[in-house]
């Protein structure tokens, strides 16, 4: 019962997560909200015992991938424009 | 006009594909003969405990090879995407 | 330009720490979850580390872009290498062949739920290294042209 | 027994301190105020919880003589032990990231930072 | 050299205390022992410029090690049980008065700086902001100001514990 | 006597859902910054007590690996965030 629980929870931690990368302008803040959703997801394998997911994930989505963002958006510009 | 009916749709979907979900069962695939029989045997036959491991390394072996190879292949490219930056010469393309 | 030294310490500390644990996911790889992937993975992260605490110019000093070239093509070419040796031994391509024999990784393992020994496995171990060796240099690479690209861009 | 009770001991402590790190963080008016309850309370009450964790596998040990628990108890401790180390660099690099782009302390008596001119 | 063989002692330390429990020579195995040996060596070829960078071997000293959990578990633990709980009334009541001040020490090392500034993050109210690199003085977030303290420019070290002597510990150990 | 593992994780997860308030309100990309360290944190913990449940020695290096690289991400924001990259 009480797991049934902690998965939604943490499904419904993801859907939010997901959805603030599309809602953000900002997007260090979208970047900031897509690790926080491998960090979610990472625990959510873990929940369903893919220890080995759960580790890749942790350390390629989100160790890896949020520099490389970082770094793009060093290299690019900070805040998405207005569609035209 | 068009964002509520993009949100509409969207909520429709997330209800269908939430209710095919209520019907699934985790753990109990149907066609699971080839499973078992790594689960059996996986053990012994290439000698160790991680089942996972020996699955990506042995019985799918090639899978792993293609994997690699995109790793590889996504290196090169980056290379050659930063290539000229890094050396900083005005090339003859510019 | 450089963190700051408290965290360049700690860098300095964990990097260490990051490297060992990371290849004690890779040798372990048949034994506990994990494996060649995601103990490379860890050390390239590692790499990440070092990469932002330090700034780039005192980067590519220390991190030789050379070295994990080299590191990338040899683990492909000893994970090919080591399913090719199956072939020359007169079997198929990825065969299992040290498995059971005895040799290097070769003991056998009890049937049923076990702790593990480290020295079984047959030539997982082998394929775990060389691709652990190959995610380390292809990722770590990856970073630091990526941050080789913003330094050209400040400039110009 | 006294090992149960030092667990539940244990776990609630730690509840209690995290609960309080995630109330500092919504309540507190400005970033290095809520850094301080995030930084200090959450990390206190993790490694808390990580303490009723070894304790219990202790007990376990104790009580099945089969030595995984010990190197769970191990793990366990590593685990803790790296989550300290990495929160105090980590915050204090958001707090002087902070400072740097421009965010200074709202409410605040003294900043001899700012005058320092950095 | 030296480095090199410190690095490669300390992986193998982490090491063995990762695979503990797995035979019996002692407690490991010995394809344990021989794959630890095997990749501390690589790890100490990799990262021995890293530990120690500014090649300052005062650390080797055991006893120095020695002291370092003891500091840990004793007066530092003591410490951080006061701050929580200055922390728990400051969330409860929110009665906060932060400033940032500028703390001053004659610490020289980079270990004995890395390990006040870590000290003073995790315990009394306060977090380390900034570092000067040049005289090692540590500007600090204080969430409970004194009355009185925002006067004076630099304060001592040891002003901001109350109940142990935490920079006299760290002066123990890394200087 | 209640297992009293399962609840704490609850409680735990619920913790981190109400960082999320955190998230979207805070003001500055600093408040987002600390409200995902904060996640990390609370997350670290749930791993390590949800690796005693199931019972698994194996499972605790998740938590092990997930301390360690989690905050290498928060030091690239922390270091675009300074102006530093």
């Amino acid at each position: 019962m009480i797991e049934t629980i902690i998965h939604v929870l943490v499904i419904a931690g993801l859907i939010v997560s997901a959805t603030l990368v599309y809602y953000f302008r900002d997007l260090l803040a979208a970047a900031l909200a897509s690790g926080l959703f491998s960090f979610l997801i990472s625990l959510e394998f873990y929940l369903l015992q893919a220890p080995d997911v759960a580790i890749s994930q942790a350390a390629i989505g989100a160790g890896l991938t949020t520099a490389i963002f970082i770094i793009a958006i060093r290299s690019t510009k900070r805040y998405e424009e207005d569609a035209p | 006009m068009r964002k509520e009916l993009s949100v509409l749709i969207i909520i429709i979907f997330g209800l269908f594909l939430g209710l095919i979900a209520l019907d699934l069962t985790f753990g109990e695939p149907d066609n699971a003969a080839m499973d078992d029989y790594f689960i059996r045997n996986g053990q012994e036959q290439a000698a160790t405990n991680n089942i996972v491991t020996t699955i990506v390394f042995d019985y799918r072996g090639f899978d792993t090879l293609g994997e690699s190879t995109v790793l590889f292949t996504a290196v090169v490219g980056v290379g050659l995407i930063y290539r000229k930056l890094v050396r900083g010469d005005a090339d003859e393309n510019e | 330009m450089r963190m700051s030294k408290i965290v360049r310490f700690g860098a300095d500390v964990l990097f260490g720490a990051i490297v060992i644990f990371g290849l004690y996911i890779i040798m372990h790889g048949h034994l506990t979850p994990g494996g060649g992937f995601q103990g490379g993975a860890v050390v390239a992260t590692g790499v990440a580390l070092v990469i932002v605490a330090y700034s780039y110019e005192e980067v590519i000093g220390m991190v030789k872009k050379f070295v994990l070239t080299i590191q990338e093509s040899a683990g492909l070419v000893m994970f090919a290498g080591v399913a090719l040796i199956a072939i020359g031994l007169g079997t198929t391509f990825f065969f299992n062949f040290l498995a059971n024999s005895g040799s290097l990784f070769g003991m056998t393992v009890p049937f049923g739920p076990n702790s593990g020994e480290l020295n079984t496995g047959g030539v997982l171990p082998l394929m775990n290294i060389a691709v652990g060796i190959e995610v380390w240099g292809g990722l770590a690479i990856i970073i630091l042209y990526m941050l080789s690209g913003i330094g050209k861009t400040e400039e110009a | 027994m006294i090992a149960e009770w030092l667990i539940i001991i244990f776990l609630v402590i730690g509840i209690i301190f995290n609960t309080l790190g995630v109330i500092g963080l919504l309540r507190f008016p400005d970033l290095y105020t809520r850094m301080h309850a995030t930084t200090k309370a959450t990390t206190f009450g993790s490694v808390f919880t990580t303490l009723a964790v070894i304790v219990y596998s202790i007990s376990l040990y104790l009580s099945t003589i089969d030595s995984q628990f010990i190197v769970l108890g191990v793990h366990a401790f590593i685990a803790a032990f790296a989550l300290a180390f990495t929160n105090a660099i980590g915050s204090h690099a958001i707090a002087r990231a902070a400072h740097r782009s421009g965010i200074l302390p709202s409410p605040a008596v003294v900043d001899r930072l700012k005058e320092a001119g950095r | 050299m030296i480095a090199f063989i410190l690095t490669f002692l300390l992986s193998l330390f982490v090491y063995l205390v990762l695979t503990a429990g797995s035979g019996n020579i002692g407690l490991w195995s010995a394809s344990e022992l021989t794959a630890g040996i095997v990749l501390s060596l690589l790890t100490a070829a990799v990262a021995r410029n890293f530990l120690c960078r500014a090649r300052n071997y005062r650390m080797a000293n055991p006893l120095r090690f020695l002291l370092i959990p003891i500091y840990v578990i004793g007066p530092f633990f003591l410490e951080v049980i006061k701050a929580n709980l200055d922390v728990a009334y400051r969330v409860i009541t929110l009665r906060i008065r932060p400033g940032i001040i500028r703390v001053s020490s004659d610490l020289k090392s980079d270990l004995g700086i890395f390990m006040l500034a870590n000290s003073i993050t995790l315990t009394p109210g306060t977090i380390t902001v900034d570092i000067d690199e040049h005289t090692h003085d540590l500007f600090i977030h204080n969430i409970n100001v004194g009355e009185g303290e925002e006067a004076a420019p630099v304060i001592r070290d040891h002003e901001l514990f109350s109940i142990a002597d935490l920079p006299q510990w760290i002066r123990r150990i890394a200087e | 006597m209640i297992d009293p593992f399962y609840p704490a994780v609850l409680v735990l997860v619920i913790l981190i859902c109400l960082c999320f308030i955190r998230l979207i309100l805070g003001p500055t990309p600093g408040d987002r910054v600390v409200a995902v360290d904060t996640v990390n944190t609370l997350t670290v913990a749930s791993l390590v007590i949800l690796g005693l449940i199931y019972r698994e020695v194996i499972f605790i290096d998740v938590a092990i690996v997930y301390a360690l690289l989690s905050f290498i991400s928060t030091l690239y924001i922390a270091k675009y965030l300074g102006g530093e990259l």
